[in-house]
């Protein structure tokens, strides 16, 4: 018991994950690259027509889960940020600021996907609906947490006051989603919303699962390789990382 | 179903092709952005090893 | 401790009162934001009742996210701020008489005021009342809200904008039911649900929001 | 101020960016004593001082009040502490005894009106009670954020350069009250670039800027 | 004397450059307010339509607003702006070296993003070509028309809001003429009218603004 | 610096709010002397300083440079004055060298990259350079802020409290090249509390405070 404990503190130091990051991230990104390639080749080839929507509904396969990691994501910081300001651990934060970007991109892919998908089906690039502004919304809070962080120079800061901003934002989300939610229906008249869907095909959800665990994959691969960045730039005057890259120099 | 068949979606190529080529650029593009920060991280390093060995 | 709340807060809107622009600032800015609308959007009166809860209450959201800036910064720059923070008394207290002096100089004169813009607009009298039910059951929470932001983003060059990103987000929610409930009283529904959601907010708010704000003033001034 | 405290910083290392200030400091203060820090410009002084009154987080080590670690009785120690930095902590729209009066409330004490006027005759400033401080000069400024001195009851005083921008009579009262407060068990701890005579007394010399600080008792 | 103004543009746009997140957060305030309103007014699309060219003129001008309290102000407070007024070159160069870097910083990047953010309010090709042509003639003037305002209010407590209090009946006729000129192409009556107003005014404040920015700094700085 | 210069004051008196800080100054400093400006706290010295070099407006009377009054030819003047005040004039987010560059730029001078290294070891600072300002100590500030000296031909340089914040080895330095500028036949007016050597030289000494000023030339 007390040796696991130890262990798991060996691994919060930046020092001895870097290594273990640089393990992994391959591992990912060939489960990433797998997966989504078999993703694409089901939805492509294996999914039939969409007997109201023709081929435009293809979009699902990269719009869902988009927008699930989107969401799963921030979430995951917000954990990240946690355990760092109860343990003090300095690799949560960095691992919360290296998903950043990546989830602020999905939060963009699902917006672009779904505006992409909203002109053909309902003839407009962007509607108020409540799903599309609170994805907005998450996208505002993710660049709100990346512009807060790059604006403090001192890390020390930077990691607290990019978890407190995170732990505020999650708190707030679920207000966010019921308010957005509520609005909307009240005077909600012309604007159509998505829930012709509910019969789906079950190819069409495996594909989905797929192109879906494709996408976690990748984001972990993704937030492997910038974390690896994040700490050679903090420690860059650190003994260890100037061993490291000696050797290899 | 032939191949250009599958990837030929009718009325909805721009649509559908805008939304997986835009998808498939942005998870090309940030790889590459983060290969090449990694890179510069170790070429900092690198440096600051070979200026602390002049020194002595 | 509720004398130094009381301190606190007399101290705050003594230096307001001292130099009376800020409290009038705030004030005027939020009129001729209202007032310009109608410059931008033509005067076609149907279009303005239309879209009046709206820009009366994202008038009186970019009003008071323009005077948040002010309500830790210039204790920062003066060093009052490292002074409370030394100081022998729960930070969460000090926070809170801090951000009750702001909206005291800040939200409340823009609560008063603002059915009268309403008029401009040509709301009906019930409406009037129901926005300045939802002002000041919304502003304080805009004021609470905002006061994290306004800590994390403390002494930071950008600070003024910066603030504004970080606090839209936090904003929408009251946005929202604030505009809904005057909305849904000219439409005929009646504002009582979204009034009672505010005041939740508020709630909420009250109690969790001194806290985050104390730890971000601790880590601000690090 | 009869109780007896104590003030220890147990192998203390602060860093700012990616440099290091400061190794391995270990330090011990009592009540009656002075601690006088010195350094060149840029070896630490400001940062250790603020770490020492809990506004930095030291990198490691510990700093303990009475045995007791800072973090975990903070309220209590910073109702045994002054601290005065390079910033006067004064707000410039307010006038010297409101300034006064507002920063005794801060700090949950009280202060009527008749002992500032009287703490600000002491210090040198009647006559301009009724300026609001922006108006005064930097060593009128100082004065009256020194002011807190005459009156508070703190057994720790931390003070960042506080000569600095004084004229001689001042440096003088100042001296004199600082002298005061030791001689009634208290302790402060200070820095300077200009040698007083109250510094080469009997005091605790932490000298920063070298690989590892110094600390001598003369 | 241009290598000095080039030194001086070249100077601000640095420092902004070095915390990337001032050219950026202006830029978001102004996406952010634009994307407020269908919160606040409601998700129609044909009310949306109406008051797209208000609302992004009006969002316009309150970013470029909130930006100006930096232009003097940095300076002001660390001592360079004593040096600046102390150089031996005509101050009125280094004010439109100044305004110009500050638009650079500020202004530019929202004139770009303004067209993208007309398609969430389904404007039409040809209104937001017009739209940012409009933006394109009236913001440098914003900025122009603002440093006066910025150079008044130096130093001063509530120099945020009062700036605000200044600047915006300045501002009144560019946005106008900025929103009329969208107004026009929307409603099929043509903008070249108003944007050579606009080109106008911009000459006008050019030759006009920068001696009384000077003027106004002399008098704040005493 | 070989043409002669001369700065007059005629009669100035000066004032603030409704206090008189100033009467009837009749000063005169020519190429080579050094003044040296004293008082209390709240005399006045830094409002005469400001006076002289044209950022205040004196009540009545007048400030001649080489005769002519300096509203008159205030680009000429400002092109010859070298005034450094309480504030360091140094911008928070560039580091030294930019800041010294920038400098120069809006003086209208250049100064290459390879000169203002140049200077920052003079002055000290050598290993500091690519810190962004706000990262360096009160007296590095200062140290930077002064480092126009070693590169400028203004020849009247004015500067208030100059000794503040630095260590004893940096007032050494500053001293000397005050000295030299001198020697070149510059002139100087300066204030300090901080007795140092310089100004128990040849000076002439203005004391602030009394009645009327005090101009003696020792
Ligand atoms: C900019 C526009 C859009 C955005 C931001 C957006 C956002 C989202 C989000 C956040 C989700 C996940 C919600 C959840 O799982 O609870 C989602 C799911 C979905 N979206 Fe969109 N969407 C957009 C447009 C569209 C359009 C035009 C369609 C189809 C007509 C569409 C169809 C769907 C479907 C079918 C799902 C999966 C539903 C489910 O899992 O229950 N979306 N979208
Ligand atoms: N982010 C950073 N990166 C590197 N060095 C830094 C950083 N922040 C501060 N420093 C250094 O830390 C030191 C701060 O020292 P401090 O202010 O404590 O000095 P001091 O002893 O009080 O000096 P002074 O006598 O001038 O007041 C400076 O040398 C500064 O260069
Ligand atoms: N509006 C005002 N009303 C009355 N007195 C004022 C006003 N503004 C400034 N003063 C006084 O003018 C004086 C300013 O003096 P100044 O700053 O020139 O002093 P100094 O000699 O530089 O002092 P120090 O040595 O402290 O720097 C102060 O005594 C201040 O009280
Ligand atoms: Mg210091
Ligand atoms: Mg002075």
């Amino acid at each position: 018991m007390q040796n696991r404990l130890i262990n798991w503190f060996k691994f919060s130091s930046p020092a001895t994950f870097y290594p273990l990051a640089g393990r992994l991230a391959p591992i990912f990104w060939v489960v990433a690259v797998t997966l989504i390639a078999i993703g694409l080749y089901m939805s492509f080839f294996v999914a039939p027509v969409d007997y109201k929507q023709g081929d435009g509904y293809r979009i699902i396969f990269v719009h869902v889960p988009a927008s699930w990691m989107s969401m799963f994501i921030y979430l995951i910081m917000a954990g990240w940020s946690a355990i760092g300001l109860t343990f003090n651990t300095r690799l949560s934060f960095m691992m919360a600021q290296a998903l950043a970007p990546t989830g602020a991109l999905f939060a963009f892919i699902s917006l672009w996907t779904g505006s992409f998908w909203g002109k053909p089906m309902w003839g407009t690039w962007w509607v108020w609906d409540a799903r599309i502004t609170s994805e907005l919304i998450l996208l505002f809070l993710y660049l709100g947490y990346m512009a807060l962080v790059a604006a403090i120079d001192d890390r020390r800061r930077a990691d607290r006051a990019g978890a407190i901003l995170l732990l505020v934002g999650v708190v707030n989300i679920p207000i966010i989603y019921f308010s957005v939610k509520w609005w909307n229906t009240l005077h909600q008249g012309a604007t159509i919303r998505m829930n012709g869907q509910t019969s789906m095909d079950e190819t069409m959800l495996l594909t989905m699962l797929i192109m879906a665990l494709g996408f976690w994959a990748y984001s972990i691969a993704a937030a492997m390789v910038r974390v690896q960045s994040i700490i050679l730039e903090r420690e860059a005057g650190s003994t260890w990382a100037q061993d490291l890259i000696g050797e290899r120099a | 179903m032939s191949f250009l068949d599958a990837l030929d979606m009718g009325k909805y190529a721009l649509y559908v092709w805008g939304s997986f080529g835009v998808t498939a650029l942005c998870m090309i593009i940030e790889p590459l952005l983060l290969r090449g920060r990694l890179d510069k991280a170790r070429r900092r390093i690198a440096r600051l090893n070979r200026m602390e060995s002049n020194e002595q | 401790m509720f004398e130094t709340l009381a301190w606190i807060i007399r101290r705050d809107v003594t230096i307001a009162l001292r130099r009376r622009t800020d409290v009038f600032t705030t004030l005027i800015f939020f009129v001729i934001v209202i007032s310009l609308f109608p410059l931008g959007v033509g005067p076609d009166l149907d279009t303005l009742r239309l879209i009046a809860p709206g820009v009366v209450w994202v008038g009186a959201l970019l009003a008071s996210m323009l005077a948040l800036e002010q309500l830790f910064l210039a204790d920062h720059r003066d060093g009052t701020l490292e002074q409370i923070l030394l100081a022998p008394q729960p930070l969460s207290l000090l926070v809170i008489g801090k951000v009750i002096a702001h909206w005291l100089i800040t939200g409340l004169p823009l609560v008063i005021m603002a059915p009268v813009l309403g008029l401009q607009y040509d709301l009906s009298g019930e409406a009037l009342l129901v926005m300045l039910w939802s002002l000041l059951l919304g502003t304080p929470t805009l004021s609470l809200l905002g006061a994290i932001a306004a800590a994390l983003t403390l002494g930071l060059r950008a600070g003024g904008v910066l603030v504004a990103l970080l606090v839209l987000p936090l904003y929408i929610p009251v946005l929202i039911f604030g505009a809904g409930a005057v909305e849904a009283t000219t439409s005929g529904l009646g504002g009582g649900a979204h009034l009672s959601l505010l005041g939740a907010i508020l709630l909420l708010a009250l109690l969790g929001t001194p806290l985050a704000t104390a730890a971000a003033l601790r880590v601000s001034s690090e | 101020m009869s109780e007896i405290h104590r003030l220890e910083a147990r192998q203390v290392c602060c860093s700012r960016g990616d440099r290091e200030l400061l190794r391995c400091l270990d330090v011990r203060l009592e009540s009656g004593q002075l601690m006088y820090l010195r350094g060149p410009n840029g070896s630490g002084k400001t940062t250790l001082l603020r770490t020492l009154a809990g506004l930095l987080r030291a990198e490691t080590g510990e700093i303990r009040w009475d045995g007791e670690p800072i973090q975990r009785i903070r309220d209590q120690y910073h109702a045994d502490l002054l601290y005065l930095g390079h910033l006067n902590a004064l707000k410039d729209d307010l006038n010297a005894i409101e300034n006064l009066r507002m920063d005794a409330a801060v700090r949950g004490s009280s202060l009527d009106e008749q002992a500032a006027w009287q703490l600000l005759t002491d210090i040198g400033l009647r006559g301009c009670e009724d300026l609001p401080i922006k108006y005064l000069s930097q060593g009128q400024k100082r004065r009256v954020a020194l002011a807190r001195l005459w009156h508070s009851d703190a057994a720790l005083w931390i003070l960042d350069e506080p000569f600095s921008a004084l004229d001689v009579a001042a440096v003088d009262a100042l001296q004199a009250v600082i002298r005061d407060h030791l001689g009634r068990g208290g302790m402060a701890i200070l820095t300077t670039h200009q040698e007083v005579e109250l510094t080469s007394g009997t005091v605790c010399r932490v000298t920063l800027g070298g690989e590892i600080p110094e600390v001598r008792h003369v």
